[in-house]
């Protein structure tokens, strides 16, 4: 159970928190002007990377405030929340560690799986 | 009032209470509005708590304090303090009132009694004293004020029976 | 035996993804459509995705007809599938269980049980008593959410997840198909709109046919064609007790009380928990949900309190927004995809496998298989198996 | 004859209690492990293995056993009890398992002889054929062969949880651990000490190797050192606590036995299970012993040398006096040490060795105690009836003799172990000076201290530890540790002895818990099962219940020599949680049973209770589902009672658990606009409104009332399991979407208690309860509401309906609500006015047509599906889901849509979750899918029409007016003749409603 440092509230286990999927996921300013794919991308299509993903969390058992954060979702390892109302921090701030699409080594299994 | 439990090192309180929700931007015009309503100005940093011998005023979240008062007022003048700050657009106040029960923790060892139920960190350095979090306790949604010697914990009414099920099954085990 | 090749420059059909749906199509490709020349290729072990991961429930007792044919379509394989690869599966049919706690599941199920009536399938309601006399060790009135009735389908049960890998292993194998461990697929080569090939940690190898069936990874692969899956990775975790002489024969399964629960043939208990709530790929999965899991266990077999946890681990499963799986042909010509079957697809390895090998060499779907597109993400037909929605009065 | 006693151990206690082992009584001293007390008494078969009924006694001295698991017969009958880890109390019962009709005797021991069909995998390749033989015969019987313990019958926990958020965590109280705890003694961190024994010291008081620490005696240090760390503010202990798991962002699970050594108080929780969030970790958790593989290695009589060395020191107990002991190391002479002190001469010291690379101190030793050696010689086995006899050695030149002697202690070297440090992801080596895996770099706050990080030179552990803590602050701590045996460790790899004499019997074994012999590897090996993860599948190999701790590296050797690969690319299986198995109990903690859920009530709940309502879950609410007048009266009289009678006169329901939201803020309207389908701008203030809310997928979400007290001021009702749903949802698109928008959310819902009464008496009822208000139809007409003082509190009466009649719901404080409740009844008993629960609310909804959110929809129904496209705001630009219902298959006309069914015979009953076909009868059994054209959503026996009324949703439904169909029955192939109608049955007008 990873700990999440709301921006609000300090360090809280995940369990506080819900999920809400990709971050920075903006709705159709006018969704009638969409063909019924692209408004198909926009409800069920959400980016699923392994590596490094922006998301956005909300700390429901706690303050309801929603953020953003960036994660690399094969170590989860938290490497940066924010608030909703600051930038997009650019992807070359992060360090990806993953050196092919699975990141796994030729022996071994997950104990070996990805560093830090 | 009534204990709840009394023992050598905890000891827990029970009683009905009178509580305001108040949210808004937290912005000037909000604070002088609430400081004529109450004449206590609001908090302002997330988490803090101000209090006086009538009322704990907290900011628990972004945009939403809470008024807890600590000794019983007459209703009428709870409303009336509600719809003058609801006469505001940009503020929006929910009597809070009788919908929550509260209890007071105290006692050696109510850390780590509070901390069979709740992972909450709430060693002073993470929870210093006047300040208040939201948080799981027993698996429910509670608020958690921490003021010298004691903690208050609110949640809502209806899981009152269950909530205090728990303290005292914990207590006896 | 398989054997351990070193890949050849080229092949007709490329499989990305050894695990049971991957080496399952190699099979039924060579098996029922002739083409020999197939790949399958294997980042790590074969099995050892979710195929090797998984709690082995079977059953096809699903409520809308297309999920129903497709699943149903699989355990009639399932039924003859030692026989057939002459690989004992283990299958055994020793019936699955779905426990109504409140008055929404009882419709629910009884609606399920109705459609599965109309469409062949052996769902039946069973009520508490029939219940304690299938399952004697449950706890049906002293809980929290009472146990109300179940939906029972006699024909599922469980069977062994490493045989169905290693027996379509065995027998594609023989048939000629190259099966190539420990070689990842780093990028699926394509050229306006068409595929042709994969590179891997091996080098490039070509096909004109690519169908990735790579579960929790088949997204990540996706990406590299330029195609976009409606896929979410999620780790799903499992566990296992301490072995016991035994003491339930069926598998029981609850959503209200999220649990479900089999004994293996060793004797262990195998118990599947919940996904976590945020997209992963740490075959891991949080501390919290394990205790979910167990809590609910020990509320509903009160003396499996008495048991212990001998092993937790995780799985990445993929999931589609509506809960079925994704067996399409997509905009890239040659590239076929079999994924999104997120935290069930272990029941529907041979059928799934038996209809994706139908599409992949006739380039269009099986008839089973049509309503399973990706065009549904689009025109709304989606095929929802969450069940019904939230509970509500 | 029990065995001898080492009067110098510290540990064990002179009191003597009395146990039973197989009915039989024994004496044993307070603070025995099972294993100690039965090793006491001479005991050397404890149980029988797994899959060959092979005779087992005792391993090891630890949580590592493969071997001497029992069952307690007392505590509830708990199975696979390690034997080695347990401590015995006065009149604690203990059997042996898997094992019939005895022990000793054992039917099952058969399968040993069988063995040929056992072998690696034998599962895939036989037990097929002929068909149905599978099904029928073999998986019975294979099952009936399953397991090791019996569960209990009845059992109820009263584990606990405690959490600790902490700076510094020390896994094991040994002698890395309490150098570490005395370098924190005083400093600002919080730190908690964690050992599974009820001692402190490990390797100091589990062996004879270390003399003095600080020049004290090993006793005399550990007892300060843990009188300093109980002194002092900063530091916990905690004993007889296992850590089991190491989760990410260090979150640590260990298992506390509160009751080791005592009789289990059973009102009181045994285990208390630790959750801990700390910011460091300092793992010193010592090393694990390996063994070596040899011919019947598995023969009670053979036990690990250091264990053997533990019972010694541990316990006191000298399991043999003249043992054989056998190993690759240089550590074991310390066991050689341990047994001179008390006398005892050991049969044969034998060492793989090269004679050169022998220490000379060993040698001199040996010999100046006239100990048989045989040094670059092994045990190629052992053999007995059901213990050791006979011991076979093969010398340097190849030579086979044998010795007598009744104990074998072989030592294969040891493991760090490794398990916790994977577990939090760390990444581990091999390190060829020691032979095995250890720590490389930590993924968490993670440090090792000790054997654990693969340091087995006592001189250098202060060394390494000021190093590895210089980060914290604390001052360095320089202790001088005095030894019995030659610091450098020296082994020589052995994995396997080479085995002459073969017989049926004759094994070698690679996994004693899962009887897994090295045969078995090789032959898996053969077949193609050669990656490791295979082979620990295909021949069950580290898959027992001790997960192979002292045995899953020698496999990796002896795996890696056949395939000729270095270990480091064999690379090992994963390490995973829990390190020893972790009681279900203590994980579930007191969140089950009757906590396993928390319970909602509504303010009139105990009201409820007094007046017999039968109560429903919802949610985590209990909510009344009826009220049974008498004990006689069945639900379906009591529903058609209530119902009746709220058509006749009165009815009230409680509903406080609906969910209540206010909105608030200049921009309310806008923001109301977009979250429901319907157009509120033109709604007049102090009006409500019926709404309906979407997913972006166009699919129903939930339903409710919206109150306009003006535009910039809205209450919502929400159903009462969507409440939180709706609520989030509502604040994630605020923050998320539009935080343009000046828009507050309050959930309400504790706030008011709502009561619904209706009914052609409603209003004279609430008439007189609220004398000032104005109930006429001009002055408070169909969805509007009023806003009044009530005992000085704020309440609200709206007037609206959920079952077709003329209704008010009330929203009043909870302090006034049960009064208010109990003054309602006063005034309503003259009109005979009758509480009713939701299943009557549902029946009188279903004879008005109304849709339940969750029973007429199911995720996949539009409002156009269910003929509400009167609720969408057309002429808004957008609102949530609104594009999604033009889609090409949302747009479709032949979606399944409401209707409403009446049975053509109306003596006839349609259930629930039925389909409606066109045909009128079912074959009986069905081998081509039929086809149907929807389900029945809801179905009752309505008292005021007197016949059975359902609604469906059905394709095309409504084109379907009028039409003749059939629907389904649950067993019977007769189907019910039907028509489908509108699904309004009772006021199509409304005039109940509006007048
Ligand atoms: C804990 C758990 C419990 C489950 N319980 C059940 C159950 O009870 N019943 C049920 O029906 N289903 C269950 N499932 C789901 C089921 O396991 C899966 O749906 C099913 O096994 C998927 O099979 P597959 O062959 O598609 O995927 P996998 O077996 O995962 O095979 C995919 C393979 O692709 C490989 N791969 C990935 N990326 C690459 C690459 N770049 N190059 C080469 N190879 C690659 C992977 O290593 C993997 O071996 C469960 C899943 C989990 C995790
Ligand atoms: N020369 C040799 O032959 C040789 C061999 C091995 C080790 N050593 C030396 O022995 C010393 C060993 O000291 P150490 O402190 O590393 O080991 P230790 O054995 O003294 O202490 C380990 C402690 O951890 C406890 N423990 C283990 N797992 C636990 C768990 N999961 N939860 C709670 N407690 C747990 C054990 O009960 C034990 O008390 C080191 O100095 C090392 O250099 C020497
Ligand atoms: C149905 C099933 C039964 C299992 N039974 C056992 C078992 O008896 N003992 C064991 O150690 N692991 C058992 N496992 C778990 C595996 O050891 C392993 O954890 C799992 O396959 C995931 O692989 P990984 O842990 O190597 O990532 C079982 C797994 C499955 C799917
Ligand atoms: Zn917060």
């Amino acid at each position: 159970m990873i700990l999440i440092n709301c921006p609000y509230c300090g360090e809280r286990e995940q369990s506080e928190f819900t999920n809400g999927g990709e971050a920075h996921v903006i709705r159709p300013k006018d969704p009638d002007a969409l063909n019924d794919k692209d408004w198909g991308q926009y409800v069920f299509y959400r980016s699923n990377p392994k590596g490094i993903f922006y998301e956005r969390w909300v700390h429901s058992h706690g303050c309801r405030k929603w953020f953003n954060a960036v994660r690399d979702t094969s170590t989860d390892t938290i490497l940066k929340i924010y608030k909703l109302t600051d930038n997009k921090p650019d992807i070359s701030e992060f360090q990806n560690t993953l050196e092919s699409p699975s990141g796994e080594p030729a022996v071994g299994s997950g104990n070996f799986a990805v560093k830090k | 009032m009534t204990t709840l439990i009394s023992t050598d090192t905890v000891n827990i309180i029970q009683k009905n209470f009178q509580q305001i929700l108040i949210r808004g931007d937290g912005k000037d015009q909000f604070n002088q509005i609430i400081n004529k309503e109450i004449s206590l100005q609001p908090p302002s940093k997330n988490l803090e708590i101000k209090i006086s011998d009538k009322y704990i005023f907290a900011k628990n979240s972004f945009d939403q304090w809470t008024l807890v008062y600590l000794i019983e007022q007459n209703y009428k003048e709870i409303i009336k303090t509600i719809s003058s700050l609801n006469s505001n657009d940009e503020i929006l106040a929910s009597d809070y009132s009788y919908g929550q029960v509260y209890f007071e923790v105290s006692g050696e060892n109510k850390d780590e009694f509070l901390n069979k139920l709740t992972q909450f960190d709430l060693r002073n350095k993470k929870f210093p004293d006047l300040s208040m979090a939201q948080t799981l306790i027993a698996r429910i949604d509670c608020y958690i004020y921490k003021l010298n010697n004691k903690y208050i914990i609110t949640c809502n009414k209806s899981y009152e029976d269950y909530f205090k099920e728990r303290l005292v099954d914990l207590i006896n085990l | 035996m398989w054997e351990s090749p070193e890949p050849k420059k080229g092949y007709d059909v490329i499989i990305v993804g050894g695990g049971g749906h991957g080496l399952g199509t190699a099979y039924y490709l060579a098996k029922e459509h002739g083409i020999k020349n197939i790949a399958v290729i294997e980042k790590g072990w074969l099995g050892g995705g979710n195929t090797g991961r998984n709690t082995t429930i079977i059953r096809s007792n699903y409520l809308w007809n297309e999920s129903a044919n497709l699943y149903d379509h699989s355990v009639k394989l399932w039924e003859n599938l030692s026989e057939e690869l002459n690989f004992n599966m283990m299958f055994s049919q020793r019936g699955v269980m779905n426990l109504a706690h409140n008055e929404h599941d009882i419709k629910e199920m009884k609606r399920r049980i109705s459609a599965n009536r109309l469409n062949g399938l052996d769902t039946q309601w069973v009520d508490t008593k029939q219940i304690k006399e299938l399952v004697p060790i449950m706890n049906t009135e002293n809980l929290r959410y009472p146990v109300l009735g179940a939906a029972f389908q006699p024909r599922g049960g469980v069977a062994r997840h490493d045989a169905v890998a290693w027996g379509y292993a065995l027998r594609s194998n023989e048939m000629g198909v190259d099966i190539i461990q420990n070689c990842e697929v780093k990028d699926i080569k394509t050229d306006n709109h068409k595929v042709e090939g994969v590179n891997t940690s091996k080098g490039f190898i070509r096909a004109n046919k690519v169908a990735v069936v790579a579960s929790g990874h088949t997204s990540v692969l996706a990406q590299t064609a330029g195609v976009r899956l409606p896929l979410q990775s999620r780790p799903l975790q499992a566990l296992v007790s301490e072995p016991i002489k035994p003491v339930i024969n069926t598998v029981v399964m609850s959503n209200a009380v999220h649990a479900y629960v089999s004994q293996s043939d060793k004797g262990e208990l195998v118990i599947g928990a919940g996904t976590d709530g945020y997209n992963s790929f740490t075959q891991r999965g949080g501390y919290d949900v394990i205790e979910e899991t167990v809590r609910a266990i020990v509320e509903l077999y009160p003396i499996f309190g008495k048991m212990k946890m001998l092993r937790q681990w995780g799985g990445i499963v993929d999931i589609c927004p509506d809960a079925s799986p994704i067996i399409s042909k997509c905009e890239v010509k040659g590239l076929y995809f079999n994924c999104g079957w997120g935290t069930g697809g272990f029941k529907a390895t041979p059928g799934s496998a038996n209809v994706f090998a139908h599409t992949v060499a006739k380039d269009e779907p099986h008839k089973i298989n049509e309503a399973f597109n990706l065009e549904r993400f689009s025109n709304g037909r989606l095929i929802d198996e969450h069940g019904a929605a939230a509970v509500a009065h | 004859m029990p065995a001898l006693r080492n009067k110098n151990c510290n540990y064990i206690s002179k009191k003597e209690i009395k146990i039973t082992f197989d009915g039989k009584s024994y004496s044993a001293y307070e603070g025995d492990t099972i294993a100690s007390a039965l090793l006491r008494n001479n005991i050397r078969l404890i149980g029988r293995s797994f899959k060959y009924h092979r005779p087992r006694g005792i391993y090891t001295c630890g949580i590592e056993e493969p071997n001497a698991l029992v069952q307690i017969l007392n505590e509830h009958n708990e199975p696979n009890t390690r034997a080695t880890v347990k401590r015995v109390y006065d009149g604690i019962k203990i059997c042996s398992q898997n094992r019939w009709p005895s022990l000793s005797f054992d039917i099952g021991s058969i399968n040993n002889i069988l063995s040929p069909i056992f072998s690696a995998g034998f599962y895939y390749k036989t037990f097929m054929g002929p068909k149905g033989f599978w099904k029928k015969i073999y998986e019975p019987l294979i099952r009936r062969t399953a397991g090791l313990g019996k569960p209990p019958k009845n059992f109820r926990s009263k584990s606990i949880h405690q959490n600790h958020n902490i700076d510094i965590l020390i896994v094991g109280g040994g002698l890395s651990g309490l150098i570490a705890a005395r370098k924190l003694i005083g400093t600002d961190y919080e730190v908690l000490l964690i050992e599974q024994d009820s001692f402190l010291g490990g390797i100091l008081k589990n062996s004879n190797k270390v003399k003095k620490v600080d020049g004290k005696n090993v006793f005399e240090w550990v007892k300060e050192t843990e009188k300093l760390i109980l002194e002092s503010k900063n530091i916990k202990i905690l004993k007889n606590t296992l850590v089991t798991t190491y989760n990410f962002t260090n979150h640590l699970i260990a298992l506390e036995d509160k009751y080791a050594g005592k009789k289990i108080d059973i009102n009181k929780s045994e285990l208390i299970l630790h959750k801990i969030r700390t910011t460091h970790t300092i793992l010193a958790n010592g090393h694990i012993e390996r063994f070596i593989s040899f011919r019947n290695n598995d023969l009670p009589g053979v036990m690990l040398a250091s264990s053997f060395e533990k019972y010694i020191e541990r316990y006191g107990v000298v399991a043999d006096e003249k043992p054989v002991i056998f190993t690759n190391n240089s550590s074991t002479i310390s066991l050689v040490k341990s047994l001179i002190n008390l006398n005892c001469i050991p049969s044969a010291y034998i060492d793989s060795r090269k004679i050169d690379d022998i220490e000379n101190d060993t040698k001199e030793y040996l010999s100046k105690n006239n100990i048989p050696f045989y040094p670059e010689s092994e045990v190629e086995g052992c053999e007995g009836n059901k213990k050791v006899e006979k011991v076979y050695i093969r010398n340097s030149h190849n030579k086979i003799s044998f010795i007598n002697a009744s104990m074998l202690c072989p030592s294969g070297g040891f493991n760090p172990d490794i398990h916790l440090f994977t577990q939090s992801k760390g990444l581990v080596k091999w390190d060829d000076k020691i032979i095995s895996f250890k720590p490389d770099t930590a993924f968490q706050n993670t440090i090792t201290l000790g054997s654990v990080s693969g340091n087995y030179e006592f001189k250098n552990l202060c060394k390494e530890i000021n190093k590895k803590l210089s980060f914290l602050k604390a001052s360095d701590l320089n202790l001088e540790i005095e030894t019995n045996i030659r610091d450098d460790f020296s082994i020589k790899e052995l994995w396997e002895t080479k085995i002459n004499k073969m017989s049926k019997w004759s094994k070698s074994f690679i996994d004693l818990h899962n009887d897994v012999t090295t045969k078995d590897l090789k032959q898996a090996i053969n077949e193609g099962y050669d990656r490791i993860e295979h082979l620990k599948r295909y021949t069950t190999n580290s898959m027992g219940t001790d997960q192979g701790k002292i045995s899953s590296i020698n496999s990796l050797g002896i795996v890696s020599k056949i395939l000729n690969k270095k270990i480091s690319e064999v690379g090992t299986t994963t390490y995973r949680p829990p390190y020893a198995p972790l009681s279900f109990a203590a994980i579930a903690g007191r969140s089950t049973y009757e906590y396993y859920d928390p319970e909602r009530k509504t303010p009139i709940h105990n009201w409820h209770i007094k007046n017999n309502a039968v109560f429903e879950d919802v949610g985590q609410w209990k909510r009344p589902w009826y009220f049974k007048r008498n004990e006689t009266e069945t639900m379906h009289q009591a529903v058609q009672r209530e119902s009746r009678q709220t058509r006749k006169t009165a009815g009230i329901l409680d509903g406080s658990t609906l969910g209540k939201i206010e909105i608030k803020g200049k921009d309310a309207l806008e923001f109301m606009n977009l979250m429901y389908t319907n157009a509120f701008s033109k709604m007049k203030p102090m009006t409500s409104r019926y709404a309906l809310m979407l997913g972006e997928d166009g699919m129903i979400m939930d339903d409710g009332i919206i109150c306009k007290i003006s535009d910039k001021h809205f209450i919502a009702t929400t159903t009462s399991g969507g409440a939180p749903k709706v609520f989030a949802h509502m604040e994630e698109f605020l923050q998320t979407e539009w935080p343009h928008l000046q828009v507050y959310l309050n959930s309400i819902t504790e706030q008011f208690t709502t009561f619904n009464i209706s009914g052609p008496k409603a209003r004279e009822i609430v008439g007189k309860v609220f004398s000032e208000i104005d109930f006429s139809n001009e002055k408070f007409p169909f969805m509007t509401f009023k806003t009044f003082n009530y005992k000085n509190t704020q309440a609200r009466i709206m007037r609206a309906s959920f079952t077709g009649e003329l209704g008010y719901e009330i929203y009043i404080s909870p302090q006034y609500a049960l009064e208010l409740w109990e003054l309602i009844f006063k005034y309503g008993k003259d009109f005979d006015l009758v509480p009713y629960g939701t299943e009557t609310m549902h029946l009188l909804r279903a004879e008005k047509g109304y849709v339940v959110i969750g029973q007429e929809t199911d995720g996949t129904v539009t409002p156009i599906d269910i003929n509400f496209n009167w609720m969408i705001g057309k002429k808004k630009k957008d609102f949530i889901g609104k594009r999604s219902l033009t889609r090409s298959d949302t747009a479709r006309e032949d979606r399944k849509q409401l209707v409403g069914i009446v049975p053509l015979d109306k003596s006839q009953f349609i259930e629930e979750g039925q389909h409606i076909v066109e045909c009128e009868s079912l074959p009986s059994k069905i081998k081509k899918p039929i086809e149907y054209l929807g389900h029945i959503s809801s179905s009752y026996h309505s008292p005021n029409l007197n016949h059975c009324i359902s609604m469906a949703m059905i394709k095309s439904g409504n084109k379907l007016m009028g039409k003749k169909l059939f629907v389904s029955t649950p067993k019977g192939t007769k189907n019910i003749p039907i028509e489908i109608v509108s699904p309004v049955f009772i006021d199509p007008e409304n005039k109940r409603l509006t007048s």
